[in-house]
């Protein structure tokens, strides 16, 4: 299998903080991976290098044959990462279905001017728009909620809304950040159906954190344990939670 | 065994919207009770209605046997309730001390204050580690361990607890369910809200499930950790 | 030789001006500083750009005219009489025209603040009619002169740099070793989790505009002293440069606002002597422009980090 | 589910032709009045204040509501576009050029100049946030109003000459001083009438509500909501919200061409060009609801008419005004009072749906 | 020098019916025709003061001329409105004051509406007399005509005095720049400086944004060597200057304009901080010409303030109108554009003796001849500087 994302000897410091420190990964194609660890280990920092939120301070990420270190987030959304915020970060005002159709924003195209003369083509772009957009809503089971304000979605909606929006963009890696936070088992269940749906249907290439277990021993291919920065252990997930360090620093028992 | 917090009948709208549709119930002096239900079925609604973030239309909350719908809810810390926020809402800009400090704003004992910060750091080692970062810049699982140690510090008779293990490691999951009863072991009340539904009816003496709005289920934790119903809605097996 | 001591005596002539323009720099921009503090003390806690702190200013100068010249009260209660209206006048506003907008969108407050900023200066004139009344200074210290009387800085000058820095020692050590200090910390963070500490939300921010209104009625007597005329109108201007001479040391950052309205004082005044008179404030807000894109958040503003 | 979304889109053009109608008609009863002789002098004057403003107050809800920006300097923008516009007025003023030609190019002028300025001043600007942003849109504009109030400008044989001196200073050969410091323009033809008026705001509406709902206007509104997800779904947020700035100073611009065309002496005062008129402006936006492109055309010409309206009253007119805009301020944003209004709504259509609410 | 006689009309025409009981009979008799003039100002804002003074100048003229039977024997309706000294406000309240039926206007009281409302006005060929609109332009159309000098005239007037008189050689001049009226006359002043052999040794501005501290400027000036300081602005700012120059011991001749009257009654102003102080202005508010104290007087009991320049400017204008609508024999059945045709004509053949000047009359560009008249302040008080 080809490998899609290389990650290599990742770091970032915050003051005197090391947050990331020497973070090696590598990800196959279409494969379900897990970033676990403590809190305040450097995880949702790690996503925050990857997507060009934080400039690195030293390393390399290399994305499908592409050394996109150091590029923005614009340009990295462009070169195929999309993600989710552990924070919820939607266009709350914006209707559901925009919300999607912002991250249809570079995959359809049609110039300010025809938007402001209402061509053909605007009315044909955004007649695709709309239906791509409606048919990533369905795969969320949020078609029925696309006129609503995003930000009066309930809070698991909204986590949901989130992931159709990143993958609105067509990526070719989908980083999501603790999705399950929030939610009951039984929405947790739900959601786990969801990515795998995800994963099989766009042919695409995951990689997560999460606290719950369930959720990452359900679901997830391989796993990689972050601990005060720096890879604690990578491997297979089972092996990995049943690894005693794991279990000392993060598991519990 | 008498009676701490009274709900009764309470009516909470946001605009036209009828969050809370008149429901009651009671917490006793020393009990852990959890409320569990959907996302938006209004348990947030209720605990800041309750802690005064947000006002009733109608119905009634006694507290220490005082009817308090109406009072400003600042007045209701130095009467021995805390309240843990959804969302954290720690000061972002402030140090992990300050935040702390600001928890025991009502209280005047010097000494009290040093006695229970230590506790406090005992419980988060992170947080004495810490301790001069800005909160804003703490991760999300340190911000849910400042927001829980902050409302420690006004030593409260009873706190309200809203998803304190959200965005929690597992091992501090535990960690977090072992201090809600350490500190229940030490006389406070808890009422508490949680979408670790297993867990919270597990340290939980009574529960309540809420379903848009309105109360739906009542009874013992423990049974209703074995009601069928409840079982399939909100517990994993 | 002789052209040598010529020389030198131009160049000593240069260095006095120099230092002149200094003082006149300094003794204007204490008076900003001052009415920047309050600008800031309100903003940093209530987060409301209250556009009628000027006004506020301007109240408090009238109110000490009447009580000096018109009831010939001395200038102690004076001063006092004139805090005392002010801090009702800040706290009644804030009452009735700004709290129930606590939970509005921003803007809203601002619309507001400007509403009352015109009702305050139209209530001024219909009072006191829009003839100018000259201010009889309040600083009953002489002129020092320095340097064989090539010098000189006005007892107004000295007072109110002194009167500033008391006034900024005292604010920083009432935020940052009070209860009420720290009680203004959490509310302008956020005013729901504020409550939940047991801090009385309203009380605060009433505390804080009556801090904030004392403070203007303080720099209006300060202004009216050092640029004796009072108009209703008077504290538009000032009250405008304060808030810049804020933003430009940091809003909400009470040793900013400090040093913000020396900078913007010294500034305009440098700028008249060396530049050009007439586009001086052109200058200044250029300057304020370029220090803003190099430092986003004023220089001595908290640099607001936003985690993702 | 593509129904319900053709229905939001039919709601959407509703309401953009709603607000077209209502100028479209408000154009048509005005015209009827004039014809028919039924108008004050005092409205008659108005009429072209009216459309100014309202072009204005779209403009800054561009800024302020869709991009989410606060501007407290868009006077500025409008001052360029009022002497840019009005300078070239007078250089053709005996040229042979047709009034209206000269006019068209005059507005088209106003606008390219402001947006130039606006996109100058943005590329600095709006990498600051919030209230920073605020405080140097309005240092912009005060440093418009200063240098133009400092300009000397002159043609004569040898070209133009420019001062910021006096005009001395401009060592003209002749010619004809077109500047003159703080005494400004003086002369500019009267161009601008209720119709042109009409048709600029018509336009602008046009160009406005078209760009809001399009590809381009969503990206602006996401990136207001939030920078950081808007980013990561591959937007360039400094592009979009240049682009929205750079767009609201030209149609300032226009503003200030119709502005400069209205009355023969153009000056740059504190009142028309000062930060005061920034914030009357932004009182229009505020007032009219922020993001509601309606509402800031309502709201400008309620707003503009009241202190006329007010004139009955003298000395308290002011004063009566300030009053009102609390009031109103209150009425419209104050929770409290929203809710008692949302209480009395309710009792009127008991229990509808409840999951339609929420929206 | 002012001649001691009261307000009279010596119009080419000859007095008609103007005086006494015979007018207050025949504008009984006409019944409810009446004349109405509107005055407009700035009445709120910064620049109220000037409006205001305007407004109630002109109302004291007008009850004195109803009370004397008023303008040909019809009474006088007498309307203000207020233009927040602004040009768009300012047809505004032209529009309004049209509403109400206005046939002549005093007004409006600044520069740059004055202009914006005459190029208006000169459609209805509405007549209008400003008091106090100085700038060149202001009377740029046919129906503009004003009662003040115009800035050129200031400047110049100025310069040929200081000239003239040899006090100084060395000049500085402050001046603020966002003024159409200060930056009028300190342009002309220059120009003329140099044919008076006037050494302009500094000039400084300041702005309507900035005039709270104008000891940098005041310094420059001092280092300068000036021996005369010329200040082309209005009177508030002017107290504020002077005390600040005090207190830096700047000590020149200050030399200021017309409107730098009415300082001495800014009140509790320091009357000592005004010594040497010299102006051209038309009048002078403690003259004790008859007409002057009467005026003075009369506007203290009504209003409670001393009267500044612009007050007495309307004052004038007003009998400058009654003198002219009796020289044309009008009457206020006549249309706005009748009235204002046989008045612009009158204009420039009427001659009127004011409290502003004497001996006053217009040529046909609106602007008035007279004379100003030196004063300087001695002892806290006004007196003729020859
Ligand atoms: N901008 C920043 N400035 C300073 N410290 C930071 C910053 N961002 C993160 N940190 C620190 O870096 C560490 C890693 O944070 P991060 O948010 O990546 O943790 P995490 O693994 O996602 O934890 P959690 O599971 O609790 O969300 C934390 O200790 C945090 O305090
Ligand atoms: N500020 C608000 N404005 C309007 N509606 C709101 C607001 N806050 C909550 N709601 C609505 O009220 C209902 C109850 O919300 P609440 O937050 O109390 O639910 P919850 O049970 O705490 O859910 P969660 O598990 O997601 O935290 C929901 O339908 C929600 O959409
Ligand atoms: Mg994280
Ligand atoms: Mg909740």
């Amino acid at each position: 299998m080809a490998t899609l994302l290389k990650v290599d000897r990742l770091g970032i410091s915050f003051g005197g903080l090391k947050a990331v420190d020497g973070f090696n990964v590598e990800i196959e194609k279409n494969e379900l991976y897990g970033l676990i660890g403590p809190n305040g280990a450097g995880k949702t920092t790690v996503f925050n290098l990857l997507t060009g939120v934080y400039k690195p301070t030293n390393g390399q990420i290399v994305l499908d044959g592409d050394n996109i270190t150091g590029l923005d987030c614009e340009a990295i959304s462009k070169k195929g990462i999309a993600r989710t915020f552990q924070n919820i970060r939607l266009f709350s005002q914006l209707s559901v279905l925009d919300n999607v159709k912002v991250g249809l924003h570079n995959t359809n195209q049609y110039s300010t001017l025809d938007g402001i003369f209402r061509t053909p083509k605007f009315r044909k772009v955004e007649r695709e728009m709309d239906e791509k957009a409606l048919e990533l809503l369905k795969v969320f089971e949020l078609d029925g909620y696309c006129d609503y304000k995003a930000s009066n979605l309930p809070y698991g909606q909204q986590r949901k809304l989130e992931i159709a929006r990143a993958l609105a963009t067509s990526p070719k890696l989908l980083l999501l950040d603790e999705p399950a936070a929030g939610m009951n088992p039984n929405e947790t269940e739900e959601l786990m159906n969801t990515i795998r749906l995800v994963r099989d249907r766009f042919d695409m290439t995951i990689l997560l954190i999460e606290h719950d277990m369930k959720l990452v021993s359900g679901i997830c291919d391989r796993l990689t344990v972050l601990n005060f920065g720096q890879v604690l252990k990578q491997g297979s997930t089972q092996e990995v939670l049943h690894d005693p360090e794991v279990i000392k620093a993060y598991l519990g028992d | 065994m008498s009676t701490m917090l009274d709900v009764k009948d309470l009516n909470v709208y946001y605009g036209v919207i009828h969050a809370l549709k008149g429901i009651s119930f009671h917490v006793d002096k020393g009990e852990i009770v959890t409320l569990i239900g959907a996302n938006g079925a209004g348990k947030t609604t209720t605990l800041q209605t309750i802690t005064g973030l947000i006002p009733a239309r109608s119905g009634s909350v006694v507290y220490n046997g005082k009817e308090i719908i109406h009072t400003p809810g600042h007045q209701l810390v130095s009467n021995g309730l805390a309240h843990v926020p959804e969302g954290r809402r720690v000061f972002a800009t402030l140090s992990v001390y300050q935040n702390l400090m600001l928890g025991a704003y009502t209280r005047k004992d010097k000494d009290g204050i040093e006695a229970t910060l230590k506790t406090v750091y005992e419980h988060f080692p992170r947080l004495l580690e810490r301790k001069n970062q800005m909160a804003g810049t703490l991760s999300g699982g340190e911000q849910q361990m400042l927001a829980m140690g902050r409302a420690l510090m006004s030593n409260p008779q009873m706190v309200v607890l809203d998803e304190p293990s959200m965005g929690l490691s597992p091992i501090y999951v535990n960690e977090i369910f072992n201090i809600i009863e350490k500190i229940h072991e030490s006389g406070v009340t808890v009422l508490l809200v949680e979408q670790n539904a297993n867990k919270a009816l597990s340290i939980a003496d009574r529960a309540y499930v809420l379903e848009t709005g309105k109360i739906t289920i009542e009874g013992d934790a423990h049974e209703l950790s074995n009601d069928p119903k409840v079982k399939a809605a909100y517990l994993s097996e | 030789m002789y052209k040598k001591q010529l020389v030198r005596n131009d160049e000593v002539a240069k260095m006095m001006s120099f230092i002149s323009y200094l003082l006149n720099g300094l003794s204007l921009g204490s008076v900003y500083a001052i009415i920047a503090l309050g600008y800031t003390m309100v903003y940093g806690i209530a987060k409301m750009l209250n556009f009628a702190h000027g006004d506020i200013l301007m109240v408090g100068g009238y109110t000490a005219f009447i009580a000096f010249n018109s009831l010939g009260l001395p200038i102690p209660v004076a001063i006092l009489v004139s805090m005392v209206v002010c801090t009702l006048l800040g706290i009644t506003i804030e009452k009735i025209a700004y709290k129930p907008l606590r939970q509005a969108n921003s803007l809203s407050v601002l619309i507001t603040a400007i509403g009352v900023s015109y009702l305050l200066q139209n209530l001024a004139q219909l009072i006191f009619s829009a003839n100018p009344k000259s201010f009889s200074s309040f600083v009953p210290l002489k002129p020092v002169k320095l340097a064989g009387g090539q010098l000189t800085i006005s007892g107004e000058t000295i007072v109110t740099i002194v009167t500033c820095i008391i006034i900024v020692a005292g604010l920083v050590t009432f935020i940052n070793k009070t209860k009420a200090g720290q009680a203004m910390l959490a509310v302008s963070e956020d005013k729901g989790a504020a409550t939940l500490m047991g801090v009385d939300v309203n009380g605060t921010i009433s505390l804080t505009f009556a801090i904030g209104s004392a403070l203007a009625a303080i720099g209006g007597i300060l202004l009216c002293s050092a640029y004796p005329t009072l108009t209703p109108t008077t504290g538009a201007m000032p009250g405008i440069k304060a808030f810049v001479a804020a933003v430009l040391g940091g809003i909400g950052s009470i040793p900013g606002a400090f040093v913000g309205g020396i900078i913007l004082g010294v500034l305009e005044n440098l700028a008249k002597a060396y530049i050009s008179s007439k586009l001086s404030d052109a200058i200044v807000f250029s300057v304020l422009i370029i220090v803003l894109l190099v430092k986003p958040t004023g220089i001595l503003g908290k640099k607001i980090m936003e985690k993702v | 589910m593509m129904d319900r979304v053709k229905a939001e889109k039919q709601k959407i053009f509703r309401s953009n032709m709603i607000t077209f109608g209502i100028v479209i008609i408000a154009y048509i009863v005005v015209e009827l009045m004039m014809q028919t002789g039924n108008i004050s002098s005092l409205f008659k004057g108005l009429l072209v204040p009216l459309c100014t403003y309202s072009i204005l107050a779209v403009s800054l809800n561009l800024v302020v509501g869709i991009s989410g920006e606060l501007s407290l300097g868009h006077a500025g923008f409008m001052c360029i576009g009022a002497f840019s516009s009005a300078t070239w007025s007078m250089l053709m003023k005996s040229s042979g050029m047709p009034e209206g030609m000269r006019f068209f190019i005059a507005i088209v002028i106003g606008a390219v100049t402001a947006a130039f300025f606006g996109f100058l001043i943005g590329i600095p600007v709006l990498r600051l946030k919030g209230d920073y942003l605020a405080i140097v849109t309005l240092a912009f504009g005060e440093i418009i109003k200063n240098l133009v109030n400092a300009l000397y400008f002159g043609v004569d044989a040898n070209g133009p000459h420019f001062s910021l001196e006096d005009s001395m200073h401009l060592n003209m050969d002749g010619g004809t001083i077109i500047i003159k410091g703080a005494q400004g323009i003086t002369g500019t033809p009267k161009n601008s009438n209720f119709t042109i008026g009409i048709i600029l705001l018509l336009i602008v509406l046009f160009v406005v509500l078209n760009l809001i709902n399009s590809r381009t206007g969503r990206a602006v509104m996401a990136i207001r909501d939030n920078r950081i997800a808007a980013e990561s779904v591959g937007l360039n947020a400094t592009k979009f919200k240049l682009l929205a700035f750079t767009i609201s100073a030209a149609i300032a611009g226009i503003g200030g061409a119709l502005y400069a065309h209205n009355l023969s002496s153009l000056q740059a005062l504190p009142k028309n060009f000062g930060y005061n008129q920034s914030i009357m402006i932004l009182v229009f936006v505020v007032m009219g609801g922020i993001g509601n492109i309606r509402g800031s055309v309502i709201a400008a010409v309620v707003l503009t008419l009241l202190p006329e309206l007010l004139r009955g009253l003298s000395d308290y007119r002011m004063l009566i005004y300030a009053v009102v805009l609390i009031f109103m301020m209150l009425c419209t944003s104050a929770p409290s009072w929203i809710q008692y209004r949302d209480r009395i709504m309710m009792s009127f259509k008991l229990k509808s749906t409840d999951g339609k609410e929420n929206k | 020098g002012s001649s001691g006689s009261k307000p009279a009309a010596t119009a080419a025409a000859g007095d008609t019916a103007s005086s006494d009981g015979a007018a207050a009979d025949a504008g009984s008799a006409s019944g409810d025709l009446t004349w109405k003039i509107g005055a407009q100002g700035p009445l709120t804002g910064g620049a109220a003061v000037y409006g205001t003074a305007v407004i109630n100048g002109a109302k004291i003229a007008i009850d004195e001329i109803n009370e004397a039977g008023g303008i040909n024997g019809y009474k006088v309706e007498y309307q203000t409105a207020d233009d927040e000294h602004d040009q768009e406000k300012a047809i505004n309240a032209y529009n309004s004051l049209k509403d109400w039926g206005m046939q002549i206007l005093i007004g409006p009281t600044t520069s740059a509406p004055t202009i914006a409302v005459a190029s208006e006005a000169v459609n209805d060929n509405m007549f209008l007399l400003t008091p106090s609109g100085s700038a060149v332009d202001c009377t740029a159309t046919a129906n503009a005509y004003r009662v003040c000098f115009s800035d050129p005239a200031q400047g110049a007037k100025s310069a040929q005095y200081i000239g003239e008189h040899k006090l100084a050689t060395k000049v500085a001049i402050l001046y603020d720049s966002s003024d159409v009226y200060s930056s009028g006359i300190y342009e002309a002043f220059v120009a003329e400086a140099a044919n008076q052999g006037i050494e302009i040794v500094d000039t400084e501005q300041f702005t309507a944004d900035s005039k709270t501290d104008f000891s940098t400027q005041l310094q420059k000036m001092q280092a300068s060597g000036a021996e005369l300081a010329f200040l082309p602005f209005y009177y508030t700012e002017a107290a504020l200057v002077l005390t600040q120059a005090n207190t830096m011991g700047f000590e020149p001749v200050f030399f200021g304009v017309d409107g730098m009257d009415g300082i001495l009654d800014v009140e509790n102003f320091d009357k000592s901080l005004a010594e040497g102080l010299m102006l051209l202005t038309p009048f002078a508010a403690d003259a004790d010409d008859e007409a002057t104290v009467n005026f003075v007087t009369k506007y203290k009991e009504a209003f409670g303030d001393t009267p500044i320049q612009f007050a007495a400017d309307a004052y004038d204008a007003a009998y400058i109108i009654k003198a002219a609508v009796e020289a044309a024999n009008l009457t206020p059945d006549k249309s706005v554009d009748e009235i204002g045709t046989a008045l612009e004509e009158q204009m420039k053949t009427v001659s009127y003796d004011g409290i502003t000047g004497s001996g006053m009359t217009w040529n046909e560009n609106g602007d008035v001849d007279k004379e100003p008249k030196a004063v300087v302040i001695k002892d806290g008080a006004y007196v003729s500087a020859e």
